[in-house]
């Protein structure tokens, strides 16, 4: 928001890792704005509920337009955006359970469509606004307050159902490094086509996961997270989906389809293939006539 | 009652009652007649029982018409059915290869699909069969060898051919029929053909109408009866701009228009009951965040799964509420064919003047039936289409107790469109005050809506009769016999439910009593005028059909009877 | 009024508010006073505007209390915006380490933190400001410190440590009272303590409630404020074929106790408004293939995301008729904590009893808050469960106009249950007299429900005041001062909303007028009772916030002032 | 039903695959009753909305339970019953519009769980009673009422979908082969966990892919089905995958997870892990007591 309210401006608690998110959303679309000489509102950033979808409000400097609508429904939303102004560019701000949960059913006619929009996924392994419910991408046997016997679900791998699904563009980054975070969300916003960036975002108040993706060797804890080797080819879509089956979470550009051809692009050259002739209301009365 | 001829053919599903009524109305309409129809089927796709109906008339036609002069029985069941509306000195055309006894009355056995085989085309059954009830109604045989020429003259090599096989089922089905001595009352002859009419279903009218207001954007998702206005903007939604796409639910739907009228075009999805209420979350969105959007639900039979495939009204206090929290969304429903052209202009208008959603609310009744109306001109159509920020807002969205301009992204005046309560720039805020000013600021905007139009006869009774949506046909025809038979009755009607045009809702809360025939079992309508301090009562149908004008007559004469201390039955 | 006090803690989110509150009211019902609690904060984890306050009494409460007799403000914004409802010669006791400027009235300034370090735990902050309303209120030391051993006293080792701090905290917080000199009303000694009362949050004597009727089967999806509801049942239902489960959202949670009710057992869900919206389809399913279930939807302020930690009564027309159709939901909506063990078990039971959906509308204002109730028996709770079918009738789920045995899966009976328009076994038919039939026998069954009990007082007013719900006990104070003040003014009052007891809606139809206190925009009771035919006006509120009774007392006399000619408003 | 109604019996089109499927599920439930000398009423088929969910409709012989609610949620539904009652065998008869498209948000969840049941996909590749649209499965480019420009959506491949998402049974059958569909529905309903059977089911109204399933050397087509070689191993979920991927639709068990253990295990398991007191209601008052 440009003016802020100490009243009543929202605030993410102390070393919530969406803080850093923030900061490489607004190095992203700053930067890119910039480098392509557009202004800023161009950008339409769709929040899903949750900490996480607050991002929309916590824009510093010149102001993204924004919508925060309803949990779970941040792609069609960002669907109709494209529908309308294939032009502007959309970026997603959503979590775990917003994206993954109630969310979920969204991403696979997205990828099929290949709708041009880039996707930030905001994982921080919990339900954060509601007070620390387990989410899809909370481990099996993990106790919250609705799993008191410990999670009976597996853990969804979302870096492998998007492969599956057919997104064109998969990264993976984490909140502690906003640089390189900034750097993939330009590249998916570059990519022609449906990119995710999912983002592991720790939550300090109800899964604080900064050591198990750092590792901590005096404790034995191995590093939950690991960067991309350099000689990963991202365009092949096999070792993309090897690496998504890691273990540890794999950090960097995963995945980018070499001939992604976005969905107004396919209806452009659907159209133009088929030669629709485009009738006026007029005529179409006439076709009605008695 | 010359001047009218109603003919229903019946039987099971697959074989071609919809396509003989269709043909049947056309070729009347070609000639000059009035024409409607109306068809009722299961929701399958073969089989089950099926009946479609044509009505031709000299004179303007209001209802698919109660009592049949001719009945085409397919089957023995169908023949159960329906034989006893026919009217006195009706004449039943039955399948004599389905069942062959002897019938009472007058019957004529035709094995039409031997004698379609005959002509040399399987296929002209239908044709057969409008030939017969064209020399029954003495419908001279010239106008239906003119619809001939012109439905199957389209430049192709054999043409000559196809009409002329055509041509000589239509000769079977007159000499068939003229076989049998039969007649029913003769049809007068068409009044001068008015070359300025079309023959529209409601659905493809309300498509038109909508794309004349400028629809930009249409995402829907298939269910009936609302899939042929997905279809028709599919095949007739494009150029520049436009994109018309399905989507995966009526979720997707919903959310995919908030964002569509979000980034500053005119956007629409169609639905059922179903989907409707798979949307209430999402409509919610559009009221709270104010993102202009119509969403058209074709009312079939409900709840849940209910009946994919009949009429009913029953939609109504879902469309107005559709779902938690205070909202009351604008509906509009168009109680005729004719009406659906305008109510698709004025739902696309009412989004972009009010910064809302819009529910054009209407039924599988009004959808799916043809009529000849007269042909609207588009190029006088007034496209509503709000005001955009300048951006000298800043980065206010919301302002004072209205209406602000709104800013289109892309340009000027970003600001968050928030599902939440928000301040004027979309942030969110729980304060107190906020939320009343909101709320107020929501609410007041609909009193830029209150100046529909609407009709009014005999004000001067203390009795009216006001129905809604496609109830209006049978209502009106209700009204003019009640009125002819002396019967004293006012006459209120409006497409714009909600909200009500600020003159007639003075004028209902006027009246003694309020008489609302609709077709559902809770009386939505009137508990909602009651809500809204009029003293209505309803007439409630809930058979899957609409109402047959005969049924609303002698209702209204015992509502009228019984007029005092008119209480809601639940 | 000395027997009554009433404090508010106010600042920021993570100051401890609701902590100290509920800390209060706990130790003076340990110690024989009747409390109540109230806590309104925004929709984030940290930070916000928040406040919580606690009402200690020797009488009976009804409301968390109009005017304060001690506020704790701990920034200066909480001392801005709540001053003005300090009362006179109430005392305000501010966090001098926020802003410490010389302040008018009766005023005491501690830096609590400072304080509490100085104890030696830095967590007994709120321990300190329990103590300096006590010490002001004149509430004997020797009661607090009876909660504090039964508080901490739990067999640990260090009990006796933890004890010492927090009384020594305790007198921090007694002496700095004492040194200002100030004092409020001084309480009235506590009543005879009743150790067969439970002090219980609204939720999960609900929950309590449900379990006790036999609840099997629950499963849900967070959301503020029903999150609870669905922890409580994690952790309290189980045992052998109790389930409960977390959704992945409402749609799979409608489904889901859909198929557990469907399969014998008795199911619940909870959610909160948007849920609501989303299950609308589902509860239509249960409407038309009669399957006992209970939706628990706890209001917060709508619509869409709404105001998701504020209380709000604007559901309830989505509640009545949550989708498509033709339908109309048993609702049930407790107007105190007391009554929400009642309404938990007659959820279940009306599901049982008339198969089919129900839904327990309660609402942030009763969910959240603390009250002390009389402990019920469970062993004298009736539960019912539904008429099993032995198979005597075949394959028929459905027949006559009633209720028929519900065939259990897995013994005799198959059928289908079916959303779509169905015939006895539940094979779909659109034949439109089964639907006349099937609809009638599904709202008949609404008969079975309306004996539920109610309140009346003075029915030989022309007038009563009738609130819903969580308003219940704001319009009880309004109503009792209104009497007092010699307004003739009579009381009507029920949970169960719909169907409303029979008796008490032909008490209803009878009154001049009937004032329906609730909150929300579009009065929607109000409207609800108008359409059945009763001559109902709203007061309306739509704050986020409760109802004060001198609003109440105010705005009703208004109201009875203004009586005639009452329309709604929209 | 038990009683046939002539005057509203639901028809399905002359050739319709579906029937073949109906077939098979008939002979699969009453088999499989008859072996472990279980009534038929242990039985519950769950359907969806869809020309395939009238399968409920139409079972022949000794009746089933049945369920016939909304598009699709079959799968919430299931999970109902079997939350409610681990005893029953719950059978799935959705399509692919149904499981795949509205319904699709579902799957998932239930894979996680594991949940017991088994779910027979009828897949035409269109939605057959709402006439003809195109559904997930349609393929890119396919003509529609709704794609006149040829549909502008990739198609979903169903079988690698439910390998990702980690669906315990995978099977793939085809209506023309109903004896061996049976077999595959039975060993479904033996696994302990999500099962499903995904069936080519041609609906000759709108899509009519018979042709094409079995191929026609004298045209030129090569045939769009293949039976699973014998050396396949089911446990390897590799393989599976590879399977899925071909371009023909492999027919026969692709994948069977070795440790399955179901939701309703799962529970008990943890309760017992857990040493869960059951607190009655009046325990849990005198919890509360002032
Ligand atoms: C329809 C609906 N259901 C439930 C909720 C309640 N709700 C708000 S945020 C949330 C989940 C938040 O988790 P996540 O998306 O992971 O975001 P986080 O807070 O962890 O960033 C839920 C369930 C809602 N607002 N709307
Ligand atoms: C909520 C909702 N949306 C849409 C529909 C309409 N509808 C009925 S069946 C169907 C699709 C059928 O396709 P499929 O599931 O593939 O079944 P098939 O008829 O091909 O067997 C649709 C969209 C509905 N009944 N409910
Ligand atoms: S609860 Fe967790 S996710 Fe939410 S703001 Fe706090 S740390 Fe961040
Ligand atoms: S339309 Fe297709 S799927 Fe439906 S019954 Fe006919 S052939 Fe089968
Ligand atoms: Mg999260
Ligand atoms: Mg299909």
């Amino acid at each position: 928001m440009s003016k802020r309210n100490p009243e009543y401006d929202f605030k993410w608690c102390p070393g919530c890792g969406d803080f850093g998110v923030v900061r490489a959303v607004e190095m992203a679309i700053g930067r890119r704005a910039a480098e392509r000489g557009e202004s800023i509102e161009k950008t339409v950033i769709v929040a899903g509920i949750g900490c996480s979808g607050n991002l929309v409000h916590l824009q510093e400097g010149p102001q993204p337009f924004g919508i925060h609508g309803i949990h779970g429904r941040t792609l069609p939303i960002a669907y109709g955006i494209k529908a309308g102004r294939p032009d502007l560019n959309v970026l997603i701000a959503a979590g775990d359970g917003d994206f993954l949960s109630i969310g979920m059913e969204h991403i696979g006619p997205q990828a099929k469509r290949n709708l041009d929009v880039t996707a930030v996924v905001m994982d921080n392994g919990i339900y954060g606004l509601t007070k620390g419910q387990a989410s899809p991408t909370t481990m099996l046997g993990v106790v919250t307050p609705t799993t008191p016997y410990g999670k009976l679900e597996d853990a969804i791998n979302p870096l492998e159902l998007y492969l599956t699904l057919g997104v064109s563009f998969v990264a993976s980054g984490i909140s502690t490094k906003p640089r390189e975070l900034a750097g993939l969300i330009q590249q998916g916003m570059d990519h022609p086509g449906f990119a995710i960036v999912h983002v592991q975002s720790p939550c300090t108040t109800y899964n604080d996961t900064y050591e198990a993706l750092k590792g901590n060797p005096e404790k034995g804890i191995e590093p939950g997270a690991f960067d991309i080797p350099a000689d990963h080819d991202p365009a092949d879509r096999s070792a993309a989906i090897a690496l998504a089956g890691n273990k540890a979470i794999p950090i960097g550009l995963l995945y980018q389809r070499a001939d992604s051809t976005p969905m107004q692009q396919r209806l452009t050259e659907a159209r133009a293939r088929t030669k629709v002739r485009t009738r006026s209301v007029d005529d179409l009365l006439t076709g009605l006539h008695i | 009652m010359g001047s009218d001829l109603v003919v229903r053919f019946a039987g099971e599903g697959g074989q071609g009652q919809v396509t003989a009524a269709e043909g049947l109305a056309q070729a009347a309409a070609q000639v000059g007649y009035h024409v409607q129809t109306f068809a009722t089927y299961p929701s399958q796709i073969e089989g089950g029982p099926t009946w479609a109906q044509t009505r031709v008339s000299t004179n303007t036609i209001l209802t698919q018409g109660d009592q049949l002069d001719v009945l085409v029985a397919l089957n023995r069941s169908a023949y159960e059915t329906h034989i006893g509306e026919l009217r006195e000195g009706g004449v039943l055309i039955y399948n004599s290869k389905d069942f062959d006894e002897q019938l009472g009355g007058l019957s004529i056995g035709l094995d039409v699909d031997s004698l379609a085989r005959a002509t040399g085309n399987p296929r002209a059954a239908n044709i057969i069969m409008i030939g017969a009830v064209a020399q029954l109604a003495s419908m001279p045989a010239d106008y239906f060898r003119q619809f001939i020429e012109a439905r199957f003259r389209r430049g192709r090599a054999n043409d000559d051919e196809i009409i002329n096989g055509n041509i000589k089922a239509l000769d079977v089905g007159f000499d068939a029929a003229a076989a049998s001595g039969y007649r029913v009352n003769p049809l007068d002859p068409p009044p001068a053909i008015d070359r300025q009419r079309v023959l529209v279903k409601g659905n493809d009218f309300l498509s038109l109408g909508a794309i004349a207001a400028g629809l930009d954007i249409f995402i829907g998702y298939p269910i009936s009866p609302a899939t042929t206005i997905l279809t028709f903007m599919e095949g007739n939604l494009n150029g520049e701009g436009k994109f018309v796409g399905q989507a995966t639910s009526e979720i997707e739907s919903i959310g995919a228009i908030v964002g569509a009228g979000y980034s500053g075009r005119k956007a629409m999805t169609s639905t059922a009951g179903p989907g409707l209420s798979l949307m209430g979350e999402g409509l919610g969105l559009a009221w709270m965040a104010e993102i202009p959007l119509v969403v058209c639900d074709v009312q079939r039979g409900g709840p849940a799964t209910g009946l994919p495939t009949k009429t009913e009204q029953s939609d109504l206090l879902t469309a107005l509420n559709p779902g938690h929290g205070d909202m009351r969304i604008p509906v509009i429903a168009p109680g005729s064919v004719e009406e659906c052209w305008q109510a698709g202009i004025d739902a696309i208008n009412w989004a972009e003047r009010y910064q809302g959603p819009v529910i054009l609310l209407t039924e599988m009744g009004v959808a799916e039936r043809n009529e000849d109306v007269p042909r609207p001109d588009p190029s006088l159509v007034v496209a509503e289409t709000r005001v955009v920020s300048d951006g000298s807002m800043g980065n206010k969205r919301y302002s004072g107790n209205g209406l602000a301009p709104f800013p289109v992204p892309g340009g000027p005046g970003a600001y968050v469109a928030n599902a939440s309560e928000h301040d004027e720039e979309g942030d969110t805020t729980h304060l107190p005050q906020v939320h009343v000013t909101q709320t107020e600021r929501r609410f007041a905007k609909l009193k830029l809506l209150e100046n529909g139009s609407y009709e009014a006869e005999h004000t001067e009774s203390p009795i009216a009769i006001m129905p809604w949506g496609g109830s209006k046909g049978a209502a009106r025809a209700a009204y003019q016999i009640l009125r002819a038979t002396g019967t004293e009755l006012g006459w209120l009607y409006t497409m714009y439910l909600n909200p009500l045009p600020a003159a007639l809702l003075e004028e209902l809360r006027r009246k003694e009593l309020v008489i609302v025939p609709e077709l559902n079992y809770l009386g939505q309508f009137s508990g909602v005028l009651r809500g809204l301090g009029v003293n209505a009562h309803s007439i409630t149908q809930y058979t899957g059909l609409p109402f047959k004008e005969q049924f609303l007559v002698e209702r209204v004469r015992e509502e009228i009877a019984a007029r005092s201390g008119r209480l809601a039955r639940v």
